[in-house]
């Protein structure tokens, strides 16, 4: 390129961007302020933003802790024993048969991918529109939803277990009758159990031996 | 060329001892171009055969796409080369398997400079040592962290220059 | 060693660290060789966008080699991989590409679907297609915004986060996240498309060729940017593609090589565009120039994508985008290497299934990592100057480069 | 002695009986007076800076601070004041501390030859402009100091670069200046704004003046394209001189972080701030001097007089600030080779070339 066309070049081009840039003085800007006009932006309807958990709902299928990819869903429920009506849910009319007596999502390892949402039966763990829940401890990003506390939830363990005892108690005593009922003969070997499955390898049919 | 005409030059030059050609047993027209591969038993004459595959005018593999590791979990490693034609738009795919001890394959850096960072997170990930690589380091782990994360019975350490690893 | 083997062992001398340095003839003079000095360019430094860390050892200013470190943003997504079951491992797929996270997706669930021999139903197909065709867009205007910034100019990169804004807001409105959305399922989508959407993409299309023109005018046909960044950082055709070089890094050097329409997957066959290649109007084929220049005509051959996705979007169309996606993910026991083409190139999954619900064995072959292998082969005696700009026109993303 | 410092010495001497008391006190307040106009003009600057540079840019910019946040500047200095003032270990102290100092004397002292109006200017040196080139190159051994006193490999490149182009972009700029000169005949800053009097036509951007004697009257025309030339000449020399974009490779950000005041920080660094808006001002109402007439109205007799003098001077200074602001907001920044390019392939030839014309030109309608 020659010399002065390389000058020209350089000077209109320069002076081009300059009126690109100037045309910009007095445009609208397209910033917003936060959090001030909040009426100017709002968040989409399918926003996923903090995690709730509406335990009414909740029948502790644990799905959701098992969808999760950063495991940030606990949960631990206690079976209830047939006396006790636990209720239906309000969506869906499932029955509930768990006692959940521990809900917690840490909503600082939430990596907010909604894959818990979606296997829900009942539609009770949802993600809300509330973004602004900064703490200053980590600990307290630890929400607990299970409704009940620790005494209650003691009852209700204690309540299965008491049940259970009885139950094998009961078990017990109808195996010692069918036993003495029962003509005695050789109990029924099980089949010899399969070798356990090793690490399987994806070679390990069709791949050549090594 | 079709994936048998690459296999009967590649046998015709380096003959039925090299290794074991598998076509792929898939139905998918997509996995039938990139699920056949070709064993190489013998490590000792990949180099050869990387040349071979990248110069031979008819074959041109003149691209390496991926150079991956796959740890069998029976003790076993495989180095697994995905290659590429640009020229004919042909695909291989090149297997070695080894044993855990004898980790050791010959760099192809000097046929697919591609190869040279790939080779080293072979390295770095599964512990797959690579003869003759010119720059054989680590590239995303520490110079001295312990032992290979890839690999399947892999077990971190509790710490880490005297810090506590989290889990 | 056979003859033939020695002799090409030495006609790639020159991509080995250990080589000895030959410097351009542009940098003169040529004999004025000093003490040489390592300089640290990051992990923290304005321009290595992310935590890369660069190593240069310099003469004067002239960079006789570079010695990337990488890892500082490694979090082992290949193991991750491997414990976790193929929907939960999305999350961490868009994490790993984080500026084009719909591309990333886009291949994983391409590569499992082709794994599992899964058709998807044409409408899921066609919003798939748009969505990664805006989030090209997005993350190419993120690139050129940043290589601007990198040369020195700001403004061009604010004009480009206005427009990426509009892309962001519909993938908002669509799937609820900005960022990183798990919104492509093996199978399906998690949502369908909102009825907002397409008026906005209209517009956007509108919109956004005026800010191409815009872009041009202030940045790609600036007098001092072509000057900045012709014919510096040439790549070699024969070199990029033994090297492994892939999108427009590869494109650049006049390579016709797009997978979209060499290997397609998805519907690309269905639209009529042209792959960008680099052209030697202003600089060479496979300098920064180029590459820069490669991105902006991508930009506008996938508003044209765009366009004939809107025209051809099935109308009133009832399907349920989650019709096709199995209750159960359970592929059979093989293997698959699947690749598509992302904003930066060539992603490919190497994906081993032994036919469990977790993967066996999942290897990314990210298209940043590759070309950032390539750096310390094109920046060697260049300037320091030049060394941020071939940076920046790699377009890299560390979250890809680490996994 | 101007106006103002008679009043001045005439307020003062009321509250102190020696004269000599007197002269050393109103020396100082009339001293001061550019301090204080750099001080409440650096807070506009950085005001103005941040707010073009949003408007440029569909931005709104700092709008915490105040209202439409323009308290934001004094908040800034604020905040740099109550930053903790780190010093390298390896640093050479003497030399790292010194640093911002000379670099704000350096800036501050060009001020003193700056005609504000009729009514002020600090020293009348009938060497004005040559003072104020070389208080400006002054800059020069500030970014050395601080680049080598920081023990910071990108503050060393950083101040390397900057030395090499500032020392070179002192000829293109002294040319410029010369063609002026040459036409005016006083390297006396009050002189050249004196014959600039009488509106835009005698401005010496547009031929100079045509009203007086042994200027060739209306023939002088013919000097506008030299003039022209000199102007873009010392337009694109001074942003080199104050490392402005597109010229800024010293402190490029992309590669050398902060280049020669990256580790600066606080006071020392707000110091080094000051000085390059100071200098952007001083560059600007220089350029308005030699080219534009200085205080002098564009309208001619019109809102002409001291005190509009001040007003036309800071406009024209302003102005300035503001095309730099909006350069820098546009263009990319030059190689390091290809701003020496520049200045010696081709500002240096077409000074020469304007230096030249402009002195036949002179001869010829003399």
């Amino acid at each position: 390129m020659g010399y002065f066309s390389d000058i020209t070049r350089g000077l209109s081009t320069a002076v081009k961007g300059l009126t690109v840039v100037i045309r910009h003085l007095g445009r609208r800007k397209v910033t917003r302020q936060y959090p001030e006009p909040k009426n100017e932006y709002i968040l989409p309807e399918r926003a996923r933003n903090r995690l709730y958990v509406n335990m009414d709902d909740c029948i502790g299928c644990d799905k959701c802790a098992r969808a999760c990819p950063v495991d940030c869903i606990e949960i631990e429920t206690v079976k209830s024993i047939p006396e006790e009506d636990l209720g239906v849910t309000t969506r869906f009319a499932k029955k509930k048969s768990l006692w959940v007596t521990k809900f917690d999502i840490d909503m600082a390892k939430c990596c907010y991918c909604s894959l818990c949402v979606w296997p829900c039966p009942t539609e009770c763990i949802v993600m809300t529109e509330v973004f602004e829940f900064s703490e200053p401890k980590r600990e307290n990003l630890i929400y607990h939803y299970a409704t009940m506390d620790a005494a209650e939830a003691e009852l209700h363990r204690q309540n299965r277990a008491n049940y259970e005892a009885q139950a094998n108690v009961q078990r017990a005593k109808q195996a010692a009758d069918r036993a003495a009922n029962a003509p005695a003969g050789p109990p029924s070997s099980t089949p010899p159990s399969s070798p356990p499955p090793s690490a399987a390898s994806p070679w390990a049919n069709k791949g050549p031996k090594h | 060329m079709e994936q048998l005409g690459i296999i009967e030059r590649l046998q015709s030059a380096f003959g039925e001892t090299l290794g074991v050609w598998h076509a792929s047993n898939s139905e998918s027209a997509y996995a039938r171009r990139m699920g056949s591969f070709f064993q190489v038993s013998d490590p000792a004459r990949l180099l050869e055969l990387a040349f071979f595959l990248r110069d031979e005018p008819a074959l041109a593999f003149d691209s390496l796409l991926l150079l991956s590791s796959v740890d069998h979990g029976d003790g076993s490693l495989s180095v697994v080369y995905h290659l590429e034609s640009t020229v004919y738009r042909h695909q291989i795919v090149l297997k070695i398997t080894r044993p855990m001890a004898q980790a050791r394959v010959p760099s192809v850096t000097s046929v697919w400079s591609h190869a040279n960072w790939q080779e080293r997170e072979a390295w770095d990930m599964m512990g797959i040592r690579f003869e003759g690589h010119p720059d054989h380091r680590r590239i995303l782990l520490e110079e001295d962290y312990p032992g290979h994360p890839l690999r399947k019975y892999f077990k971190e350490p509790d710490f880490y220059h005297g810090m506590k690893v989290p889990n | 060693m056979p003859e033939i083997l020695e002799r090409n062992i030495h006609s790639h001398s020159l991509l080995h660290a250990s080589a000895p340095v030959h410097l351009p003839d542009r940098v003169e003079p040529k004999r004025l060789h000093t003490e040489e000095m390592v300089l640290n360019i990051g992990p923290q430094h304005p321009s290595t966008h992310g935590v890369l860390r660069l190593e240069v050892v310099l003469d004067g200013e002239v960079v006789v080699d570079v010695i990337p470190h990488i890892g500082y943003l490694h979090r082992c997504f290949e193991k991750h991989a491997e414990n976790l079951t193929y929907p939960q491992v999305l999350p961490y797929v868009d994490r790993m590409d984080y500026i084009a996270a719909m591309s990333g997706e886009h291949g994983y669930v391409t590569a499992v679907e082709r794994l599992l021999y899964i058709e998807v139903p044409e409408k899921v197909e066609y919003i798939r297609v748009l969505f990664a065709e805006l989030q090209r867009i997005a993350s190419h205007l993120i690139a050129i915004g940043t290589f601007g910034m990198d040369s020195g100019a700001f403004t061009p990169f604010l004009y480009c986060f206005r427009d990426r804004e509009t892309i962001l807001e519909m993938f908002e409105k669509t799937c609820g996240a900005r960022f990183l959305y798990n919104y492509m399922w093996v199978g399906g989508l998690s949502h369908d498309l909102h009825p907002d959407v397409l008026p906005m993409c209209r517009d956007f299309l509108k919109k956004s060729r005026a800010t191409h023109q815009e872009i041009n005018d202030l940045l790609t046909f600036n007098h001092i940017f072509v000057e900045r960044t012709a014919g510096i950082g040439v790549l070699d055709r024969e070199v990029a593609i033994n090297g492994g070089a892939s999108g427009p890094m590869l494109r650049s050097c006049g390579v016709k090589w797009d997978i979209r329409k060499d290997d397609p997957y998805s519907i690309y066959d269905r639209f009529e565009w042209e792959v960008a290649i680099g052209s030697s109007d202003r600089g060479e084929p496979g300098d920064s120039f180029n590459r820069h220049w490669v991105r902006m005509q991508e930009w506008e051959q996938s508003l044209n994508i765009i366009e004939q996705i809107l025209e051809q979007f099935p109308r009133q169309d009832a399907t349920d985008v989650q019709s096709a996606i199995p209750k159960r993910l359970k592929p059979p026991e093989g293997e698959i290497y699947s690749r598509t083409e992302t904003p930066r190139g060539e992603l490919g999954y190497y994906i081993v299934s032994n036919g469990d619900v977790k993967p066996w064995r999942v290897k990314v072959r990210s298209p940043a990592f590759s070309n950032l292998s390539l750096l310390p082969l094109l920046s060697r005696g260049y300037l320091v100057a030049d060394l941020i700009v071939i940076l920046g026109s790699i377009d890299i993303v560390l979250g890809e480069v680490d996994r | 002695m101007t106006a103002i410092y008679q009043a001045l010495y005439e307020f003062i001497s009321r509250f102190f009986s020696p004269s000599i008391i007197t002269l050393v006190v109103t020396t100082l307040v009339y001293a001061a007076i550019p301090l204080v106009f750099i001080l409440v003009y650096g807070l506009v600057a950085i005001l103005g800076e941040m707010k073009i540079s949003a408007w440029l840019q569909d931005r709104l910019g700092p709008m915490r601070t105040g209202p439409k946040g323009i308290l934001q500047p004094i908040a800034d200095i604020l905040k740099l004041l109550q930053k903790e003032d780190t010093t390298p270990r390896a640093a050479d102290r003497p030399l790292y501390r010194l640093a911002p100092w000379v670099a704000f004397i350096g800036s501050y002292a060009a001020f003193a030859a700056l005609p504000f109006s009729v009514a002020y200017i600090g020293a009348r040196l009938n060497t004005g402009i040559f003072y104020i080139l070389s208080m400006g190159s002054l800059v020069v051994v500030s970014i050395l100091l601080a680049g080598w006193g920081s023990d910071n490999k990108y503050s060393m490149i950083g101040a390397m670069r900057s030395v090499a182009q500032i020392i070179s972009y002192e000829i293109p700029v002294a040319l410029a200046v010369i063609t002026v000169v040459v036409i005016a005949g006083s390297m006396d800053l009050q002189t050249i704004t004196d014959l600039q009097a009488g509106g835009i036509n005698n401005w010496f951007l547009l031929g100079g003046p045509k009203h007086l004697e042994g200027f060739g009257g209306s023939t002088n025309f013919v000097l506008v394209p030299v003039m022209l030339v000199a102007f873009a000449i010392y337009f694109i020399g001074s942003l080199a001189e104050t490392n402005r974009v597109p010229f800024d490779v010293p402190e490029a950000e992309s590669e050398l972080v902060a280049g020669y005041h990256t580790e600066y920080s606080g006071m020392k660094f707000a110091l080094f701030f000051l000085s390059e808006y100071a200098s952007m001002f001083a560059v600007g109402s220089v350029a308005s001097i030699l080219f534009l007439g200085g205080w002098q109205s564009p309208l001619g007799d019109t809102m002409n007089g001291p005190a509009m003098g001040f007003l036309w001077f800071i406009l024209k200074g302003l102005s300035f600030v503001f095309a730099q602001i909006w350069i820098r907001w546009t263009l990319p920044r030059f190689r390091v080779d290809q701003v020496m390019r520049i200045c010696w392939k081709v500002l240096i030839p077409f000074g020469l070339t304007a230096v030249a014309a402009a002195s036949v030109i002179a001869v010829a309608i003399q």
